[in-house]
C-alpha cells in the first residue's frame, strides 16, 4: 500500500483508466496549466497528447459537449472547477445527461463524469462553497457518488468512468491534500456500495464526505462516555446502499445521519427518512440530522466556523441520541 | 454538389413520406389515438430532406421539438415513428419519449430534443468525437431561431470552431419563436450573421428552395468532412400549421399562410423544378405519392395493432441494468 | 365567494397587484400572444401598457434581468413556460437570487416571483413534467410556494409578489383549469402558514400541490374504513411551518407525507425526517411518503399512470400506516 | 467628451487609491488578516477609473470577481472595503461577502460577483429598471475577456438591445482567461467585433490609456442617457499579478509582465500626459500618493479595530426579517 492524497489518487486512477481505454478524454477550463486546479489532471497533458481540452468559460457548453461526445461512445471526464458553476449546465446536466438513456427508450447512454470540487475550502463564501448532492440524488439516472478516503476517492473513481451512466463525483475541496493509503495495483470500489469505516454497537452514525473523519474522531471522544458507535461511509448517495445502513440502524437502535451540506433538504433528510421508513420498530431514540445551518455560505472565518458541522457537533448530536 | 435527378427523386419522395407522416399524425391526433402534442414540419421539408441528402448513415444528426422531418429524411422508419407517438412498445423509444424525443440510433439520428437550443452542445460533442477517433464522419446539428438566443448557441459553436470540429449548425429560421414574430424578439435579421463571432461562415439560402439547401450543406458538409471546420447554415423557411397543437394563431393571418402554401411550398416546389428537366413524370408523381401514402397507412396500422408497453418498462432504462463495474 | 379556475385566480390577482403597485412587471416567452401559456398573464398587456416583456428563448437572461431589476427596486413576476426551463437559469436563482441579500449583508435583495408551472399535464415526457421542489427548498434564500386551491393561488401569489426575498411558486399545470372558491375582496394568504384543510383523528396526511386534492377523496374512501384522517397543505415548502404539521402528527399519532414529484430525496422526504425528529415519541407506525417513483416522466401514458400517485396510492399508504 | 485637468487629478488619485488600496490587501494577505482569495485588479485601472468618471452617483455598477476597483473608481470608502477583506463586522457587508461579493449600494454598485459573466444579465436588468421608471440613470457592467465566451453574455446583451436599455457592457480584455491565453480558448481577437451580432456599436480602446477609455466610455454613457441604447466598449488591459493569489504564472514570461509594468502602467501613463499638459506637478504628485497611502494606512487600521461579526450574523439577511406580507 502506498501513502498518497486524496488528489492525487484520483490523478493515479485518471492516468491508469486513460491508458487502459482511448476513450477517455479530458474536458474543463484550466485543466492543463499548472496541472489543473487541483492537481488532478496534472500530466494527462503529456502522456496523453489531444485527449485533453482546455475550454472557454463556458459551463454548458462544456457539459453538452461531454453529453455529445459520451452519446457517440466517448468517455468524457469533464471537470468544473467548482460545484457551484454546475448552476451554469444544468439543463444538459439533468434534461439531457441524465434523461437520454430513457427519453431513448434504452438507445442511447451517457458514460460521462462529472467532476465537482465542492465544499468549504480556502475562504470563498457563499457562490464557492457549495454542496447539492441532494439536488443529484433527486434526479433519476443520475449517480451520485462521494468519496471520503484516497482509497476510495481512487476506486470510485475508477469506476465511475467506467460506468454506463453518468456520475456526479463530489470532491470535498478541503480534503484533496488529506493522505491516506491506497491499495496497490487494481483498485476498484463499486458504487452503490457503503462502507463501514468503523464497527460498533451503539449508535450508527451514517457520514457523508469529510464528516466521515470527523465522525470517526467523534467516535474516539465518544469513547470516554463509554459509548462504542459504528459510522458507515455510505461513498454514494445514488444509489444508495439502504441495506448496509439499515442493518447497522437496526443493530444498534440509533441513527445519527450526519454531512457537510446544509441539512435542509438535503442529502441527510433523504437517508434520515429511509430509515424512518425501514427500522421504526428498531429505533430507540429518533433519527438526528447533523449538517449546516439553512444559511448561505459566509466569508468571514469567525462565521464560517458556526456554519460548517465539526466532529463537535457530531458528538453532542450522539449525545443526545444515547440521553 | 450539383443535384441529380436521382437525388431529386429521393428527396422529393422523401418530402412526401415527411408531409403525409405529419398529417396522420395529426388526424390521428384528432381521433385521440396520438396524445401529447406535434410540433408539425409540413412547410420546412426542404430543410430536412436538403441537408440529411448529403449525409452518411454514420454521420451523426440532431434535432429540436420538430423533428419528424429531421428523423424521416436521416432514414428512420415510418411505422415506428408512429408507434412511438402513439406511445406503444414498439416506437423508436419504446413509447418513453414522444414527439418531442423520437430517434433513431442506429442511424445515429441522435435524437429530438425537448429543450430549445439542448442539441447544439452535444451535437459539438459527436463532432469532438468524431475528430478524436480520427472518423470522417460529419455531425449536423438542426435548430430553430429562436434557439439562436439562447446561450448554447453562443458556447457551443465557439467551441465548434475553436477546435475546428466537422459539424454543421443548421438553422431553421420560419420567422416564428413560438407565437412571436422574429421580428418581436430578435435584433438581427439573419442568423447567419452571427457566424462572425465564431470566425465561421454563415450562409443563409432560401429552405424553401431544396436545389439552394442541398448545394449550400453540400458545401458545408464537404468543409466539414475535409477537416475545414463548422459552418453554420440558415435556411429561411416557414411552418404550415401552428407552433404545436392547439394554436390559434393570433399572431399572423391566414392570407400569409395561404400565401406560403400555395407559392412557397417546397414540395409544390421541387416538383416543377423537376418536371421543368423531365425528371418527373405525371405517372412517377402519382406512384410515389401512392407509395408514400401506402406506407403512412401500413405505419399507422403497425401503430394501431403494436402492443402498449407493459407497465415494468417505468423503471427499465433510468441506468444500465447491470452496473459493468469491471 | 366567486368560483373561479386556477389561472383565474392567478391573472385576477396579478391584476389586483399591478394597479396596486407600480413597480410591478411581467417577464417572459409568449407572455402577450394568446394570453400567455396559460392565459395567467391576459389582459396584462392591454391594461398595463409597457409593463409586461415578451422575450427571446432566454431563461438565463430573463432571469438574470429580474434579478437586477429586482435589485433596483422593481417587482418583477418572471415566468418561466415549463418548471424544466429553470435548469437553463439556475446560477441566476442559485447564486444571484437567492444570495444576494446575504452576500451584500443586507444591503440589497431580490424581491422577485418566478413562476414554475410543473408537473405532468398533456403527455409531453421527461423534458416537459418534473417538480424539483425540493432543490429550491435546499437553497437558502428561496421561498418555495405550492397552492392547490384557486384560493390558496390568489392570496399566496399576491403575498409571494408583495415579499422581500424571492420566491419560486409552483403552479402545477394539471390544476390550472380546477375550479373552487374564492373570497371577495384583498384576499392574501400569509407565506410559510400551513392549511389544514380536513380535520381528523386517526392520521395525517400531509400532502403537497394536487395531492391535496387526492388525499382529500382518499380520505373520503377511508371513511369505509372506519379511518377519520386529517389532510395538513403545507401550501409552502420553504419556510415550512413545521409547527402546524408537528401538532396534527403528535395528536393523530401517524403521518403519511404525499407529493407528486419523485419522493426520493424529494420534499417529502425532508417532512418525513423532520416530523422523524421531532415526533418520534408519539408516532405509532413508521412515517410513510407517497410520491414518484425514482424514474423520468415516461410518454405512454400506459406508463405514466404508473408514475403519478393517485388517490388510491395514498388510500394504500395510510391503510399500511394504520396496520 | 474631453478630459479637463480637474477630472484627470480624480482620474489619477483613484487610480492610486486602487494601486495602493490592491497592494496593502495583498500585504495583508500575506499577513494572514485577508483571508480568502484576491483577483487583483494591478494594471486595469484605467478603465475603472475612466468609465466610472462618466458616471453619476445614482448610475449603477455590476462588477466581477475583480471588483476592487470598480468599487473604489465609484466611490466606495477604502476603509470599509478594507474591513471586508477581513471578515470584521464592519465590512460593506458585513464580512459575509469578502473580497469577491464587495458592494456599496448606497452608491448604486451593486457588488462584484464571483460568477464570471453572471452581472451581464442583473446589468440589463437595472438598465431596464431605469427605463420602466422614466429616470435616466445609465447601468454600466464590467466583465473580463472570458466571460464574453459566456452564454449570459449571448442572452442579456441581445435583450439589452432588444429594449434600447441604458446600458455599457464594459469588457476588460487583459488577453488571459485565468491560466489560459486568450488565443488559446477564443475564436475572436477583439470582443468588440461581437457587438454586430446584436445590433449595437462595439468599439475597443487601449485599456492602458485612460484618456481613451475615458473618452470611448463618455461616448457610450451619453448614448446610454439619451435613448440610444447599449453599447459594447472593449478596454485592451493588462493584469500584473497572476490570476489570483499564489498563482505561479508558469502561463506567461516575467519578461511580458515587466514590458507591461515597465512601458504600459496606466499610472505612469496618465502621470506623464498631465505633466505633458502641466497639469501635475512633482509636488501635486506627491500629495496625491501620501494621501492615497494614508488613507489606506487607515483603512488597515480600521479594518484592524473593527469587531469580528457576531455569532448570530450567521442566520441574518438570509431572507428580510419579517416577511411584510401585507
Ligand atoms: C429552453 C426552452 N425554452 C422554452 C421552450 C418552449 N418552447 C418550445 S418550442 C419554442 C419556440 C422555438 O422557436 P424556434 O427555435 O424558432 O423553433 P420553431 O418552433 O420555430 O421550429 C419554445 C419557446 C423550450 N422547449 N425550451
Ligand atoms: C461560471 C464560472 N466559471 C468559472 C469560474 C472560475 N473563474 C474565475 S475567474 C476566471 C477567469 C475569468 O477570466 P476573465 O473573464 O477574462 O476575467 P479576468 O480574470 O481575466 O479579469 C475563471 C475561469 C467562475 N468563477 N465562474
Ligand atoms: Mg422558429
Ligand atoms: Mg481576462
Amino acid at each position: 500500500m502506498k501513502t498518497m492524497a486524496f488528489n492525487e489518487a484520483l490523478r493515479e486512477g485518471l492516468h491508469e483508466e486513460m491508458a487502459r481505454d482511448d476513450s477517455i478524454f479530458v474536458i474543463g477550463e484550466d485543466v492543463i496549466t499548472h496541472g489543473g486546479p487541483y492537481k488532478v489532471t496534472e500530466g494527462v497533458a503529456e502522456r496523453f497528447p489531444g485527449r485533453i481540452f482546455e475550454t472557454p468559460i463556458a459551463e454548458a457548453g462544456i457539459v453538452g459537449v461531454g453529453v455529445g461526445a459520451a452519446l457517440a461512445g466517448m468517455r468524457p471526464v469533464v471537470e468544473l472547477m467548482y460545484l457551484d458553476f454546475v448552476t451554469c449546465a444544468m439543463d444538459e446536466v439533468v434534461n439531457q445527461a441524465a434523461k437520454m438513456r430513457y427519453m431513448s427508450g434504452g438507445q442511447g447512454s451517457v458514460p460521462m463524469v462529472i467532476r465537482l470540487p465542492c465544499g468549504v475550502g480556502r475562504l470563498l463564501a457563499a457562490q464557492h462553497s457549495q454542496i447539492m448532492e441532494s439536488w443529484f440524488m433527486h434526479v433519476p439516472g443520475l449517480q451520485v457518488v462521494v468519496p471520503s478516503t484516497p482509497a476510495d476517492a481512487k476506486g470510485l473513481f475508477k469506476s465511475a468512468i467506467r460506468s454506463p451512466d453518468p456520475v456526479m463525483f463530489f470532491e470535498y475541496k478541503r480534503i484533496y491534500t488529506s493522505k491516506g493509503e491506497v491499495p496497490d495495483g487494481e483498485h476498484l470500489v463499486p458504487i452503490g456500495l457503503a462502507d463501514i469505516k468503523r464497527e460498533g454497537e451503539d449508535a450508527t452514525i451514517i457520514a457523508v464526505g469529510p464528516m466521515v473523519e470527523k465522525s470517526l474522531e467523534a467516535a474516539i471522544t465518544l469513547e470516554d462516555d463509554g459509548y462504542d458507535v459504528e459510522v458507515v461511509d455510505p461513498r454514494s448517495l445514488s444509489p444508495l446502499d439502504t441495506d448496509t445502513i439499515c442493518s447497522s440502524v437496526r443493530k444498534t437502535g440509533r441513527a445519527i445521519v450526519c454531512g457537510e451540506d446544509s441539512a435542509f433538504a438535503g442529502a441527510v433528510s433523504e437517508i434520515a427518512a429511509m430509515i424512518g421508513e425501514n427500522c421504526f420498530h428498531d429505533l430507540k431514540a429518533p433519527v438526528a440530522r447533523v449538517g449546516s445551518p439553512h444559511v448561505p455560505m459566509p466569508f468571514s472565518a469567525e462565521l464560517v466556523k458556526h456554519v460548517v458541522p465539526s466532529s463537535e457537533s457530531v458528538v453532542s448530536a450522539v449525545q443526545a441520541v444515547m440521553n | 454538389m450539383d443535384l441529380s435527378a436521382e437525388v431529386c427523386l429521393k428527396i422529393y419522395t422523401d418530402m412526401w413520406r415527411i408531409r403525409l407522416f405529419e398529417e396522420e399524425a395529426d388526424r390521428q391526433t384528432n381521433l385521440g389515438n396520438v396524445v401529447g402534442t406535434l410540433h408539425m414540419y409540413c412547410g420546412e421539408e426542404a430543410v430536412a430532406t436538403g441537408v440529411c441528402a448529403n449525409l452518411r448513415d454514420d454521420d451523426y444528426v440532431l434535432g429540436t421539438h420538430r423533428s419528424h422531418g429531421h428523423c424521416l429524411a436521416k432514414g428512420a422508419k415510418s411505422d415506428r415513428m408512429m408507434a412511438e407517438l402513439w406511445g406503444k412498445a414498439t416506437g423508436t423509444c419504446k413509447g418513453k419519449g414522444g414527439s418531442m424525443h423520437v430517434a433513431d440510433f442506429s442511424l445515429n439520428m441522435l435524437g429530438a430534443n425537448g429543450i430549445v437550443g439542448a442539441g447544439i452542445g452535444p451535437t459539438t460533442g459527436t463532432a469532438l468525437a468524431s475528430k478524436l477517433r480520427g472518423t470522417d464522419q460529419v455531425s449536423v446539428c438542426f435548430f430553430g431561431d429562436g434557439a439562436a438566443a439562447r446561450g448554447t448557441f453562443h458556447e457551443a459553436i465557439a467551441m465548434g470552431s475553436l477546435w475546428t470540429l466537422p459539424v454543421v449548425y443548421v438553422c431553421e429560421n420560419n420567422g416564428y419563436q413560438q407565437w412571436v414574430p422574429r421580428e418581436n424578439v430578435a435584433v438581427v435579421d439573419s442568423v447567419a450573421d452571427m457566424a462572425a463571432s465564431y470566425s465561421i461562415p454563415g450562409v443563409s439560402v432560401d429552405g424553401q428552395d431544396v436545389v439552394e439547401v442541398y448545394e449550400a450543406a453540400g458545401e458545408a458538409v464537404k468543409r466539414a468532412r475535409e477537416g475545414g471546420g463548422p459552418t453554420l447554415l440558415e435556411a429561411r423557411t416557414y411552418r404550415f400549421y401552428g407552433h404545436s397543437l392547439g394554436d390559434e394563431q393570433q399572431y399572423r393571418s391566414s392570407e400569409e399562410v395561404d400565401e406560403w402554401k400555395e407559392n412557397r411550398d417546397p414540395i409544390k416546389l421541387l416538383a416543377q423544378f423537376m418536371r421543368d428537366r423531365d425528371w418527373l413524370s405525371e405517372k412517377q408523381d402519382q406512384t410515389i405519392q401512392a407509395e408514400a401514402n401506402a406506407e403512412i397507412n401500413a405505419a399507422t396500422r403497425f401503430a394501431e395493432e403494436s402492443p402498449w408497453p407493459s407497465a415494468d418498462e417505468v423503471a427499465t432504462d433510468v441506468v444500465a441494468p447491470i452496473q459493468e463495474v469491471a
